[in-house]
């Protein structure tokens, strides 16, 4: 297929800023105002208009996907998608290469995420957050914790799990706690395995809920008292909603990933974009955020920053993992175009219930 | 539903008493009525008198106020609609639209599990010459044969009382003629007895052996046609059946057989047999067809009442007669009808005539002096207008 | 034509004109809209729902082709989200109908007697409406969560057993369906019983059926273009819905519907042919399933 | 959405003028008002009504009062009373909740027009012109009310696609004009099938030409008609989600703006318009009825 | 549009070979008619005939396929509807219901740029008397109000011919005659040509001053009222307008002023005058109203024909006349009409009677011998049901 073209950048004159993200991924005030956003528009006088509007991979790349192939604007200017996905974008050509002139901070990108497979020397995409992908619940219901992913087929647990509708992170966790080393070298047999625990999980009624980042309204409503979770999510959800929820990497381990900036191919304003991923690597601001949402902050600096504010986040090992912690997290290995169509295929199966 | 077999033949009618109200109407006031078995009963009454409301009383459909109704002797006045031994042809025959013609006349049959209902409606249907219509649908049918698609639905049940409520209102003039007669006829073969609504005096007269009729919800009188014809006793009746020349004065005179009336300087003589007051002010009349023009005064006689002379403001000739307006000096506005027979004068507008009719022929009325009105009141189309206008109110505030 | 039946107004006997170059005027814009805008984008539909995936291709690509497979395979896969979609469909359709016969006879037949109020209630009839459908269903679902007032109450009260819950269930989904449906259902009755004429029931009942037959050879019966067309308008849309049965509403991994399948292969798994087949089989099913039901209903003459 | 004729109809109550109240009398004059004997029992089915209208209303009235709840993010628990949301409706979120309702005021009202315009065109020659082609164009116009919207959508977003156009506020408005169109038809042809032709007539026999004719006599005499034909064609504009859905690309809408915050909770803003529009609408509608009622009492004292 | 004052008296309106043909159907088949100007004349017939063809032909509302429409010696034929100085009052009055009345009285005039329309449609108003309710709107008229609006409507153009289709058609009787009154007053005084299409032969008779009584597309008799119905020219006529005695026979022999028919072994003698045909098979009738009945055989006499004896069959008393119907053999049914003056002999049903009638009295046809029927057969509801069919087939096909 013929790639798109890039847009023509009037950043030069257009001071604003489409963000597109995920909920629960940016500090954020009692009155629902951005701190950091705020003093980067005042510093930059460009606008953001921040949106809440990724709720998964793939239902987010199913609607801008039409656009993005003709090259048109998606009405986001950057969009922070997780590794795989924006693997894709860089393949189908519908990112624009970034100006590095433009992102001096760069030089704080964590050295290990500097050369990831589908985007060597970061041309295309910059880490916004990390995190796990791990099992949570509700502690008021289970004040004695679940460890594993086995723990959530519990009967008391019955019609009251969810899981993600993030293939990787829900299969991946199933397919840890089956013994399989995901970053590894898994084929058919390993996940299908895997979809057999699920497919009968989900078929007994036990799991559910099988939702994008939209389990956070469950878990609030109370229809889920336990699922697969993000790691920094639980920490807003308890600033925001009392402090009932737990997070915890299982036992067999969890998954770790990265979301990344990308300025998608119709953006005109992709130096603005730019201008704000400079302005979160700062370890300052990067640590601002970190203390709020608690992922993993890319950017070296950040955790000394972070001590400034308050020591104990230094130590908070959903932000800064130490060795141990990132030993029980493992990266989903990278599928070709035709296992994604499969598994996805497969996954996807089960949560239209066939 | 128990099966009951009805009466082959009618039953007796009798409503005692019956008061009707309606929230802040009250319809019907106090209305005694029998109506023997067998017979031909009409009502007849200008619009919004409570006929129909009459009529669905003793259907069952409506509950009186007060009184009783019973049926061959029986009070079925807290009987419910479907269980009393009645049947009724409406006004717009309301033929089951979604049903064939036997699956209509059929019905009754049906909900009383009569044995072989289809055999009866088509019985029925070859009653009224419509059997080989018997799969159609109402809506293809003529208003006609609908009409008597209704009848036969009605007499297949054999009822011991049949209700028409203007069964032949929507019909145009010459199939109403047409179907009178039919009705007539069919009343006569199956024997049942009929009460027949209408606001048509002419069909209520051709029609029935008895009629009734009524104004404001009573009843003002009853009687073989031609008697009450004949002998009208209200002012009303008068002029609701057919029209008549009325005139008010005092009672001036009386002999054995006879009083003279003083109206309007002229002297009127009616035989007592046929007044219905003999003293005091009185209203006597006649009728425009036994009214004879003269175009020279008559020779005073103690046989005719003689008025005149008058001018003939207008003439009409309709085909069988003509109709003479005189206007009288003094007696208002006579109307005179003389059949177009070929014989007798025929006079112009403007000429000077005279009216005489035999005394024989004038009757005394029961009411007092009336505001003579030449033609009643035109009840009915106020009485539409105001109708229409309620209509248009009530789909104003419906929105 | 269709619906046509849901007019208010009696039709007048129209002098027939001949000038169809006026005709031709009139219509052309329209018509030509629709075939640009509907019927293009369906004879498309129906070739994407032929197309393979192309050889050597990324995911989400694929080339024109005569591949019938494809609705063998979207039948063998998806066999279960179209008999659930009927199913749902009918049973949101038979509640509604339920639900919304006395209603629309309340309203239609009882209150016609004071018109302030029968309009009054027709407003409520048609008041959800004004509000978001997306927004309505959230708020059930909402108020029907686990740890609602409503069913911890019925917990409490050991109406619903302890792991008893309703979002995510076929219940829910139905409900959901049935709630978002009911005006459809009720406006085409109300139609239809405002027209009724009593002096039908009358006769019915002074030729001896006790109400209740009264009702069910009469009312009924007449009421039929009401009931056919309410049904139309509940269970087509219901059939291709997919908001209720989504897991962000009031479904859950085991009520997914057509609607959704045909979203997920469109936007999620990006098999497009899939996803073009199974609108097409959507559509043609209903239309038989129309086509079939308005000849036995007897009611042809509304189409 | 299909099949909100009915709708129209009480919406069309806005419109109404004289013209439908003399057809619809007509209709009426059928139905005696008087009710007999015949019915349910006397409470049984006023009981019934009273609680179908509170099942009704329970997400409306839910949506209301939540939209006084001063919640921070996602509007689920209870947490105080507070006007904030009212008042500041526009502040949050940079406005994007308004920003979506403007969005969908626009496209309901640009496309209300255009399908407005051709549907009445539309209706007029198939009510008044006898041409071949007609049962064509009955299905051709049958057809999208029995297409499921996820259809109606998908093969529409598939067209764009492979023609290339953008999707942007022009394709929204050009996807809900479609399934716009039939609806007017409907709405419109019920009421030029109801207008007596002798009107025209009459016109043309006063010396009107055929241009005075249309816009003296025709066109105000159907205007109750299109009136209503467009409040539903804005209501199915308003509200529709689906269809949007797949060809809106990065414009907000309502509805859609609904949905895609369900998965992150909605703010008590979106409650807010939700509970506005709710509140306008009943406003409107209510004033109406009343003041035709007033309208009525008034004609009653001249009569 | 050019300013145009119509004339103010009317215009003559001629009609040559005008010819009607829809799309499988000949609704008109060759008609000539002329109408002069100032007339009131009325077009009588069945329905179906096409006497609403014939007024929307006139109007330019429908084309003819053949033939000429002259308007004050003019030929309009190709000028369009609204060019023309003709205005109709149509049966359903068409009054724009979106318009108060005075708005739709002065419609007319300002399409045509009148000056000073409203003065001159309130003076319209003030004619029908109703300029009090100028702002209403038609739908809170009554009926007859709104038809007067109507009338107003059309006479305020001064149209040279006003077009009247049935106008009264959806009036209850009394109403009716009240507006034939009205009707016809306003015609006196304005001088236009009324065109005046109706299928009640009374409301024709008694208000045209020439009838045209027409029949499948063509006239069959034009003529004053009286005329017609004195000296009808075919057995139609003569049972459409009123009914009649019709009987068929040869010729068996004449004299310099009558014939005499032989009739079912009777001698029926007709003035030469008086009919049609004066040999061969003839068709001679006489008026029920002009016959008498006598109880003994009367004795023969040149001047009366007589036919019995008889029995009769029917009596039934109307009010104002009582309806005879004899069975004589060889002769059929024989109606005769007998005014209730209260003279004459009063029979029952079974007696024997004769009946006779003057020589003068009787008619010859122009029909040969013709199928007698005593009733007309019953056109209008056979055509109806036959319309109402098509128009479902229609439906049924379109859907
Ligand atoms: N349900 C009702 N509520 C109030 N008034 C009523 C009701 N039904 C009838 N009436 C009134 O009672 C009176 C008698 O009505 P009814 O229908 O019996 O008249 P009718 O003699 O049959 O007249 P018509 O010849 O017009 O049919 C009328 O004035 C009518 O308006
Ligand atoms: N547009 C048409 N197409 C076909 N046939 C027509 C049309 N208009 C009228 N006709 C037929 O022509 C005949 C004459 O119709 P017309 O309306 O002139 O009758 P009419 O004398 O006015 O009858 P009525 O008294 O019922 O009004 C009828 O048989 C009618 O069915
Ligand atoms: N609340 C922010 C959650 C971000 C999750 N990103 C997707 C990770 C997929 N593995
Ligand atoms: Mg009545
Ligand atoms: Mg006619």
């Amino acid at each position: 297929a013929v790639k798109p073209t890039a847009a023509a950048d009037g950043s030069a004159t257009d001071k604003s800023l489409n963000w597109a993200n995920w909920a629960a991924y940016i500090d954020e005030d009692d009155s629902g105002n951005y701190p950091t956003l705020q003093a980067f528009e005042e510093q930059t006088g460009i606008k953001v208009n921040y949106e809440v509007a990724v709720d998964d991979n793939n239902t987010y790349y199913g609607k801008v996907k039409d656009q993005l192939a003709l090259g048109q604007d998606i009405g986001a200017d950057t969009v922070c998608l997780t590794d795989w996905m924006v693997a894709r974008w860089i393949r189908f050509g519908y990112t624009q290469e970034l100006d590095h002139a433009n992102i001096p901070n760069i030089a704080n990108l964590s050295p290990a995420l500097r050369d990831p497979d589908f985007d060597k020397g970061r041309a295309f995409s910059l880490p916004w957050q990390g995190g796990f992908a791990g099992i949570c619940w509700n502690k008021e219901a289970f004040p004695d914790g679940l460890a594993s992913v086995e723990d959530l087929w519990s009967s008391e647990l019955k019609g009251r799990v969810g899981v993600l509708s993030e293939m990787r992170d829900t299969m991946g966790l199933i397919m840890l706690q089956n013994g399989v080393d995901i970053a590894g070298d898994w084929g058919d047999a390993e996940f299908d395995a895997a979809i057999d625990v699920l497919t009968e999980q989900v078929e007994s009624g036990q799991v559910r809920n099988i939702k994008g980042n939209a389990y956070l309204e469950d878990l609030k409503s109370g229809d889920t008292l336990a699922a697969i979770c993000w790691s920094g999510d639980i920490t807003v959800i308890n600033a925001e909603a009392g402090d009932k929820w737990e997070f915890a990497i299982p036992d067999a381990g969890g998954t770790l990933w990265n979301d990344n900036f990308l300025v998608p191919i119709g953006s005109t304003r992709k130096t603005n974009a730019e201008t704000l991923m400079n302005y979160y690597y700062e370890p300052e601001v990067a640590a601002e955020v970190a203390a709020w949402v608690n992922y993993i902050t890319p950017v070296v600096g950040a955790k000394e920053a972070a001590a400034a504010i308050d020591p104990e986040l230094a130590e908070n090992q959903l932000i800064f993992p130490n060795e141990e912690t990132l030993s029980k997290a493992h990266i989903f290995r990278s599928l070709s175009g035709a296992e994604e169509q499969k598994y996805q295929a497969q996954f996807q199966s089960i949560l239209l219930g066939a | 539903m128990a099966v009951r077999e009805f009466a082959e033949r009618g039953a007796d009618l009798e409503l005692v008493g019956i008061q009707k109200r309606f929230p802040g109407f009250t319809a019907i006031e106090n209305l005694d009525l029998t109506i023997p078995a067998g017979s031909f009963f009409a009502l007849l009454g200008p619009s919004g008198c409570g006929k129909t409301t009459t009529l669905r009383l003793v259907a069952g459909l409506e509950e009186p106020t007060q009184g009783r109704i019973l049926i061959g002797g029986k009070d079925v006045t807290s009987t419910r609609s479907h269980e009393r031994p009645v049947n009724t042809v409406f006004q717009s025959y309301a033929l089951f639209p979604h049903m064939s013609i036997i699956e209509n006349v059929a019905f009754g049959l049906k909900r009383r599990r009569i044995g072989d209902p289809l055999g009866k409606a088509h019985e029925a249907l070859r009653l009224v010459e419509l059997d080989h219509l018997a799969q159609r649908r109402p809506q293809q049918l003529s208003g006609g044969q609908q009409q008597r698609v209704a009848l036969a639905r009605a007499i297949v049940n054999r009822p011991a009382l049949l209700l028409l409520d203007e069964p032949l209102g929507a019909l145009d003039l010459k199939l109403r003629r047409q179907m009178q007669l039919e009705l007539k006829t069919i009343q006569e073969e199956v024997g049942l007895t009929f009460l027949h609504v209408t606001h048509d005096q002419e069909e209520a007269m051709t029609m029935a052996d008895t009629v009734a009729v009524m104004n404001k919800g009573a009843i003002e009188q009853m009687g073989a046609p031609a008697e009450l014809y004949d002998l009208p006793k209200t002012a009303f009746v008068a002029n609701f059946l057919g029209q008549s020349n009325l005139f008010s004065g005092e009672v001036a005179g009386s002999t054995d057989t006879a009083i003279a009336v003083d109206a309007g300087g002229a002297r009127l003589v009616v035989p007592k047999a046929r007044a219905h007051r003999h003293n005091g002010a009185v209203t006597v009349g006649v009728r425009p067809e036994k009214v004879s023009l003269h175009v020279e005064a008559p020779v005073p006689s103690s046989e005719r009442n003689v008025l005149g002379p008058g001018r003939v403001l207008d003439v009409s000739f309709s085909g069988v007669s003509t109709q003479y307006l005189v206007d009288v000096p003094g007696h208002g506005t006579i109307l005179v009808f003389a059949q177009n027979t070929g014989s007798g004068p025929s006079v112009g507008v403007g000429a000077e005539v005279w009216a005489s009719w035999l005394v024989e022929h004038g009757f005394g009325l029961d009411d007092g002096a009336v505001e003579v009105e030449r033609f009643a009141a035109d009840d009915s189309t106020t009485s539409i207008a105001a109708q229409r206008r309620d209509d248009l109110v009530a789909e104003l505030g419906e929105g | 034509m269709a619906f046509a039946a849901f007019a208010t107004a009696e039709a007048q006997p129209q002098a027939p004109r001949k000038s169809s170059r006026i005709a031709l005027f009139l219509l052309l814009p329209g018509i030509l809209y629709l075939v640009l805008f509907f019927l293009t984008p369906l004879v498309s539909l129906l070739l994407t729902s032929l197309q393979a995936p192309l050889e050597y291709g990324d995911i989400g690509q694929y080339q024109y082709a005569f591949n019938w497979q494809n609705y063998v395979d979207v039948m063998t896969a998806y066999w279960p989200h179209i008999l659930r979609s009927f199913g749902y469909a009918l049973a949101a359709t038979v509640f509604a109908l339920l639900f919304s016969y006395p209603l629309a006879y309340f309203i239609g037949v009882k209150a016609r007697r004071w018109p302030l109020l029968q309009s009054l209630m027709l407003v409520l009839v048609i008041a959800p409406f004004f509000i978001s459908f997306l927004l309505r269903t959230l708020a059930w679902k909402q108020i029907l969560s686990d740890e609602s007032f409503v069913i911890t109450s019925l917990k409490a009260l050991s109406l619903l057993g302890p792991d008893a819950h309703f979002t995510g269930t076929p219940f829910a989904v139905i409900f959901g369906l049935t709630y978002n449906f009911i005006p459809f259902m009720t406006l085409p009755l109300y139609t239809a019983l405002e027209r009724l004429d009593l002096r039908y029931l009358e006769a019915g009942s002074d030729l001896y059926a006790n109400p209740f037959t009264v009702f069910r050879k009469i009312t009924v019966p007449l009421s039929m273009p009401g009931i056919v067309a309410g049904t139309l308008l509940t269970f087509i849309p219901a059939a291709g819905d997919y908001v209720n049965a989504s897991r962000d509403f009031l479904g859950g991994p085991d009520t997914q519907m057509m609607g959704n399948v045909i979203e997920a292969n469109f936007l999620v798994l990006l098999n497009y042919p899939a996803a073009a087949a199974l609108s097409i089989i959507l559509m043609a099913a209903i239309l038989v399933l129309v086509g079939v039901y308005v000849k036995r209903s007897g009611t042809e003459d509304l189409l | 959405m299909s099949g909100e004729v009915q709708a129209a109809a009480v919406l069309g109550g806005l419109a109404e003028s004289e013209q439908s109240e003399l057809s619809a009398r007509g209709r009426r004059s059928n139905g005696p008002t008087r009710q007999g004997r015949i019915g349910l029992g006397s409470w049984l089915l006023p009981t019934y009504t009273i609680l179908a209208f509170v099942f009704l209303l329970i997400p409306i009235v839910y949506t209301f009062v939540f939209s006084f709840n001063d919640s921070v993010k996602s509007n689920i628990a209870w947490r105080g009373f507070t006007f904030d949301k009212w008042l500041n409706v526009c502040n949050v979120e940079g406005g994007a909740v308004c920003e979506a309702f403007a969005n969908s005021v626009i496209i309901g009202v640009v496309a209300t027009i255009i399908a407005t315009t051709l549907g009445t065109m539309i209706a007029i020659a198939l009510v008044r012109y006898r041409f071949r082609a007609r049962s064509v164009i009955s299905l051709l116009l049958f057809l999208p009310m029995a297409t499921p919207e996820v259809v109606l959508g998908a093969g529409l977003a598939a067209q764009f696609l492979a023609v290339g156009v953008p999707k942007d506020m022009t394709t929204i408005i050009l996807a809900h004009t479609m399934f716009c169109i039939s609806f007017v038809v409907v709405t419109v042809k019920a009421r030029v099938a109801s207008l007596d032709p002798a009107l025209e007539e009459a016109g043309r026999d006063l010396y009107g030409s055929p241009a005075q004719v249309f816009w003296r006599v025709t066109f105000p005499l159907l205007t109750p008609g299109i009136v209503a034909a467009a409040l539903l064609s804005f209501a199915l504009s308003f509200d529709d989600f689906i269809i949007t859905n797949f060809n809106s690309g990065s414009v907000s809408t309502f509805p859609k703006y609904v949905y895609i915050s369900a998965s992150r909770g909605i703010p008590a803003e979106a409650n807010v318009i939700a509970s506005a529009v709710f509140l306008f609408a009943l406003v409107l509608v209510i004033g109406a009825q009343v003041s035709r009622a007033a309208r009525a009492k008034r004609l009653a004292k001249l009569g």
